[in-house]
């Protein structure tokens, strides 16, 4: 365990984390203002942090912002760490991690995709990832309407007694 | 070569494809028993070969077809030559390189209809099916080279016929009990039974040189693949189980033979190709070796042990 | 017709060639067509002179059947190819010397079958080796052409050392009388330096190294007669090695395998290692060209074996492998020429879905290998099939192993080129590209024809050979009206094709009666249901056969060897110089010395 | 669909159908979690292939389309273009109520909500999952159709081929993709 310590402490005097929390055993959650993501990711790889294991996104509309949640893990160590920055939700701008990791490129393609979030520096980040064709608000922000999307786009089937009976599919043009 | 020939050859054909066509359902019993399944009629695969002529195709062009045709032509002439039971529509032309090569044919039409149709997947199959072919055929050639030599004989109903009227020791497969296994190794390669069937692996390589087949195209190919077993367990029937003297005689053992290979590579994993390849050119190629030195020098086996 | 006459108007017209070609570049190359056809037709008439003896100038000709024969089908694969001749002249950096070279060589090679000396044959022989040395040059590589050279000169010097020894012996140059009266060691090792330059020319195991190199990156235009036609010099040689040089007699005393003499089982056992050699390597080419080269090294190997068995079968197939291969090789060479014609390239990776394309050049192409594989009904069936029948005859176990491995590995590598330039997808760039002219199809069909005719009727060709057997004393192979009869078994090619005809028949039959089929494009296939626009990428070429080819790609490499060797020598020279030339020069003074002191010694004791 | 319709079938489409109905090759578009009731209803518990049922590799070869669960509008496309390399007579069938009504995906961003829209399907399976004994049930009701000549879902998609392709373009954009991953 101290080496975690350690850890803890290391983290805490060289990031200065607005907040921290061991959420889980080998654990941290480090809370960071937006501005200072790319310096802490930076320093966290040279400490040993080497794997980017996933970059994604929650929205908190209530607060309006876009919480950024970057989860790395040491192989020396055996220790995750979650670095989350709350950005503005109507202006969601990050700095891109591609120069650091370059795997971040397809996180961060599709952060944006599902969320909005524009990063600075990767020229790629705005290009369609999963959604292949896309025409609306980003399907994950939680002022999209999904029912009301796949209403409009999905015709559902009227539901009634005569459902029963059918067995064919083709019953209504 | 009159027409009467043309006729023979005909119901041969005809015959063949009844019959092989009823074993194979039979077999797709014996293999579902195997697995503890009920399994398909007897004669499921009449069904399936003519609800897939029934079908629509889609052709990728005239070598599509022009392979399909050749394949299913060449294996047909084959087939014409094979002597059944000492009976041959064209008598005298059953010599073993004639029948192997012109084997090659139908081959070389499916290889080249398939990699017509533009697929990956089927010239990924076609290249495994000629690394395979490559892999069992040169145990098997030796093998039966060592038998020419014994027996001065390239003829296939000769050779049967040799070895008629001395009962089960008679066979080749017990006079030369080396190149026997060696053949019927070879069979399940050539059948393309697991553990050789690494070239139509469905789920691999979504079913090799077939992946383009649909309608006519994929009947024709289950026609094919119905006439090519007939011709390779015909040979190895011929050449070491002593062939038939009588057509039930040889129709039975047919049947065993065949039903024989059905239960080995019902229990049997997949080889990879380049595993195939090592195997066959390291246990079966060596016995080979061995029994034609055998009977070259010593002329053990060519006639009776006893 | 008079030899006299075709030889005098072939080294006419290659120096005519030279001059026109410098005013007209097609004129030129029309010029070798007509040359070349000349020297067919006029060589086609000479079998009625056939045993005229005569000579110009120092050289003595004899006409013979064996002589015409192989004259017959080097000049078929010369006026066959020389029909593309006048389509390449813009890519060629020399035309005129070409078109001079190219006659000069045909030139040279009729003149060596018909050679009665041993000195016409050598002086026609080198004459050969140097015009198409200057030929391979202005193909793709220089090198090419030194490997070759390096390759043949070593053959010509140690058959040059052969006939001398057989002179001193003999004193006589005269082909059919040189080598009487030697016995012994000296006969083994007359032998052996004789058929040296032959196992060079065929491309036999250690010499192998010359033809991809040569065959692979001469012009498109000379590859067909490399193959096709001069490796057919090698087995000539091969031919008088155990014919007018009795092998079988003289080394009738000495250990036998098989019931062959021991020297001669080591070359037949060395062209089965060229044929598994040749295989294996085919397999793993990327280029067409080279591939088809070491399926000439294959090939090589089968005519050695059937050529050096000098019995009634095995020769005859071997001598019958030469036209069947003469034909097949050329027609596949030249089929690759007319892609590289339309597409700029060889190299199977960067070609696909030709067929669409060139119908005709893929059906020369399948034919072509049809035969090259042995596969009925083409002319390279029977001969196998005699080959397979007299080594089953004689019981030679592994040579028939060998054979078969290369009969059913040439299945593998002949179709990599079908599948990789002519089926699958069209790449985006060849999709507007045309089938080659009518002028350039002529040959192909012919040959394509010829392949099928040696199939169906290899009993014209047999009869020829029956006729050659019967001149060296050995007893003909058995031939009845469209059958050929073996202790084994016999073949009746013309039903076999008939009855393939028939299976045929039926199959196109039900193929039709059946609801026609809807035509999709090439790029409508099964790709697990995912969308693949790049039609490049859906084309399976290269690295083909690769979990086969990763099971020996460990092997040693024989070019690998030679190129050590090389070095090796070049240091050697290197330390001798250093030895005798450094910048003291009382140090070269002390080698000198004591280089003589020995050689006074060691000439003192002998 | 009206399941008395004229039957106007000439003796050899009949004859047709009964080796159609005999020989059921499917390709499974296993997009859903229904791909797992397939293995029990193919191995010895149930054994498919006595009704003459079996897998196939390609879309090719297959007579029977057999959708097992919810499709995204990712998977519609690819299941629309394996349809259409099919050859005719060829089935659909539907597998799950996720191809009914979307199932519990009714309100996905990117799940659709009934399959008929946009291919004809022959048969639906209902359930979630629909147990082995419910799809040999099925597949036994599909055979009566094959036999009796009901099941023309395919001449249906070819004489509506418009409505289908608009249904199609309508909630899919488009149906072949081509952008960075698909060249």
């Amino acid at each position: 365990m101290n080496s975690m310590n350690n850890t803890i402490n290391e983290i805490k005097a060289a990031l200065k984390p607005l907040k921290m929390e061991t959420p889980a055993f080998r654990q941290i959650a480090v809370v960071v203002k937006p501005d200072t993501v790319h310096n802490a990711l930076s320093y966290l790889k040279q400490k040993g942090f080497t794997q980017l294991s996933i970059v994604t996104c929650v929205d908190w509309i209530k607060e309006s912002e876009f919480e950024l949640v970057y989860i790395l893990f040491s192989w020396t160590e055996g220790i995750h760490i979650q670095l989350r920055a709350r950005i503005d939700r109507d202006k969601p701008v990050m700095v891109t991690a591609t120069d650091i990791f370059p795997g971040a490129q397809y996180y961060e393609r599709e952060v944006h995709e599902f969320f909005g979030v524009e990063f600075t520096g990767n020229e790629d980040a705005a290009k369609p990832l999963f959604l292949e064709i896309w025409d609306d608000l980003p399907p994950l922000r939680k002022d999209f309407d999904p029912q009301a999307y796949s209403d409009s786009k999905f015709p559902m089937r009227e539901r009634g007694n005569e459902f029963v009976s059918e067995i064919g599919g083709h019953d209504d043009e | 070569m009159n027409v009467m020939s043309f006729v023979y050859g005909f119901l041969v054909l005809l015959g063949v494809f009844v019959f092989q066509t009823t074993l194979t359902g039979l077999n797709r019993k014996v293999t579902a028993r195997l697995q503890k399944r009920y399994g398909a009629r007897w004669y499921q695969q009449f069904l399936d070969i003519f609800k897939a002529l029934r079908k629509d195709s889609t052709s990728h062009g005239w070598v599509f077809d022009f392979g399909v045709i050749m394949a299913l032509g060449g294996i047909m002439a084959t087939v014409i030559f094979i002597p059944v039971a000492g009976f041959e529509a064209f008598p005298g032309l059953d010599n073993i390189f004639v029948i192997s090569y012109l084997l090659a044919v139908g081959m070389l039409g499916m290889a080249m209809s398939a990699a017509g149709s533009g697929n990956p997947w089927a010239s990924i199959g076609v290249a495994r099916a000629l690394t395979n072919m490559l892999a069992y055929d040169v145990p098997l050639m030796i093998v039966i080279f060592t038998l020419i030599f014994a027996f001065d004989s390239s003829s296939l109903s000769e050779i049967a016929a040799l070895q008629q009227g001395m009962g089960i020791l008679g066979w080749n497969a017990f006079r030369m009990p080396l190149g026997g296994i060696v053949a019927v190794i070879a069979l399940l390669g050539m059948l393309g039974k697991k553990p050789f069937d690494s070239f139509i692996a469905p789920t691999e390589i979504a079913s090799g040189p077939m992946v383009e087949y649909g309608g006519k195209h994929l009947g024709f190919m289950f026609i094919l693949h119905e006439f090519m077993t007939f011709i390779e367990v015909s040979i190895i029937l011929s050449l070491f189980f002593g062939g038939g003297a009588t057509i039930w005689e040889y129709m039975l053992k047919y049947a065993v033979l065949y039903t024989f290979m059905n239960i080995i590579s019902g229990v049997m994993p997949r080889f990879k190709i380049d595993q195939a390849v090592k195997y066959f050119y390291r246990v079966p190629l060596a016995m080979a070796i061995v029994q034609g030195l055998v009977v070259i020098f010593t002329g053990l086996g060519v006639t009776l042990w006893f | 017709m008079n030899l006299t006459i075709i030889l005098a108007v072939t080294v006419v017209l290659a120096v005519v060639s030279f001059f026109i070609t410098r005013l007209n570049k097609k004129a030129g190359g029309f010029l070798t067509v007509i040359a070349s056809l000349f020297a067919f037709v006029g060589l086609f008439l000479l079998k009625g002179s056939i045993g005229g003896e005569f000579s110009i100038f120092y050289f003595s000709f004899k006409i013979t059947m064996v002589g015409w024969y192989f004259a017959l089908i080097m000049v078929l694969a010369y006026s066959m190819t020389s029909f593309f001749n006048p389509f390449w002249m813009d890519k060629m950096m020399y035309p005129g010397s070409y078109n001079f070279m190219y006659l000069l060589s045909m030139a040279g090679t009729i003149g060596m079958f018909f050679a009665k000396d041993f000195i016409t044959l050598f002086i026609f022989w080198e004459t050969v080796v140097w015009s198409s040395t200057f030929i391979i040059q202005l193909g793709k590589s220089r090198k090419a052409s030194y490997v070759y050279y390096v390759v043949s000169a070593i053959g010509s010097m140690a058959t040059l050392f052969a006939i001398m020894m057989a002179y001193s012996v003999s004193g006589t140059f005269v082909i059919s009388e040189a080598f009487a009266g030697l016995s012994g060691g000296a006969a083994i090792a007359v032998f052996f330096t004789f058929i040296l330059s032959g196992l060079a020319k065929i491309g036999i195991f250690p010499f192998h190294v010359w033809l991809p190199a040569a065959h692979g990156n001469a012009p498109h235009t000379f590859s067909p007669v490399l193959s096709g036609g001069l490796v057919k010099m090698g087995a000539f040689i091969a031919f008088l090695s155990v014919t007018a040089f009795p092998a079988y007699e003289i080394f009738s005393g000495m250990f036998k395998v098989m019931g062959t003499p021991f020297p001669i089982y080591f070359l037949m056992a060395l062209g089965a290692i060229s044929i598994i050699v040749g295989t294996l390597m085919a397999i793993k080419q990327e280029d067409a060209k080279k591939l088809l080269a070491y399926s000439s090294v294959a090939n090589g190997g089968y005519i050695l074996i059937g050529i050096l068995m000098l019995d009634q079968v095995g020769f005859a197939g071997g001598m019958m492998h030469l036209v069947n291969h003469a034909v097949a090789s050329a027609a596949a060479f030249l089929a690759i020429a007319a892609v590289a014609y339309r597409t700029g390239t060889t190299k199977m990776s960067e070609m696909g879905g030709m067929i669409h394309r060139m119908p005709v050049t893929y059906i020369v192409y399948l034919v072509a290998i049809i035969s090259m594989a042995g596969i009925p009904p083409m002319g390279g069936f029977v001969s196998k099939w005699l080959i397979f029948q007299g080594l089953a005859d004689k019981g030679m176990l592994f040579l028939a192993a060998a054979a078969f491995f290369g009969s059913i590995g040439s299945f593998m590598y002949v179709f990599r080129p079908l599948s990789a330039v002519f089926l699958g997808q069209t790449f985006t760039r060849d999709l507007k590209k045309k089938e080659v002219g009518f002028f350039m199809m002529l040959p192909m069909l012919i040959l394509t024809a010829l392949s099928i005719l040696a199939g169906v009727f290899p009993n014209t060709i047999l009869r020829v050979i029956t006729e050659i057997q019967a001149s060296v004393g050995i007893s003909p192979v058995t031939l009845a009206e469209n059958t050929i009869v073996t202790v084994n078994g016999y073949l009746d090619a013309f039903r076999v094709f008939i009855v393939f005809g028939f299976g045929f028949t039926i199959a196109f039959v039900i193929f039709i009666v059946r609801r026609k089929s809807k035509k999709v494009e090439l790029m409508d296939t099964y790709t697990s249901a995912e969308f693949i626009h790049t039609r490049e990428l859906l084309h399976y070429s290269s690295k083909f056969y690769a979990p086969f080819e990763r099971l020996y790609d460990k092997a040693p490499d024989t070019m690998k060897l030679y190129k050590k060797i090389a070095v090796k020598i070049g240091e050697l020279g290197n330390l001798t110089e250093s030895l005798f030339y450094g910048h003291k020069p009382e140090k070269t003074v002390f080698w000198v010395m004591i280089t003589g002191i020995f050689v006074v010694i060691i000439g003192g004791v002998v | 669909m009206v399941l008395d319709e004229k039957d106007n079938r000439n003796v050899w489409e009949k004859i047709g159908d009964y080796f159609s109905a005999n020989s059921i090759w499917m390709k499974w578009y296993c997009t859903g979690c229904g791909a797992i009731e397939l293995p029990p209803t193919m191995t010895s518990r149930y054994d498919m292939e006595r009704l003459g049922m079996g897998p196939m590799a390609t879309p090719r070869q297959a007579d029977v389309l057999l959708i097992t669960g919810y499709l995204s509008t990712k998977t519609l496309r690819r299941v629309i273009y394996s349809y259409e390399q099919m050859n005719s007579p060829r089935f659909i069938v539907a597998f799950g109520s996720c191809t009914i009504n979307g199932g519990i995906y009714y309100d996905s961003y990117a799940t659709i909500g009934r399959l008929d829209k946009y291919l004809p399907v022959d048969l639906y399976i209902a359930g979630c999952m629909p147990r082995p004994e419910v799809v040999m049930n099925g597949f036994n009701e599909l055979i009566k159709m094959i036999k009796k000549g009901q099941a023309k879902g395919w001449k249906h998609y070819q004489e509506n081929y418009e409505w289908y392709k608009k249904n199609q373009l309508d909630s899919l954009g488009e149906v072949i993709i081509k952008d960075e991953f698909h060249e």
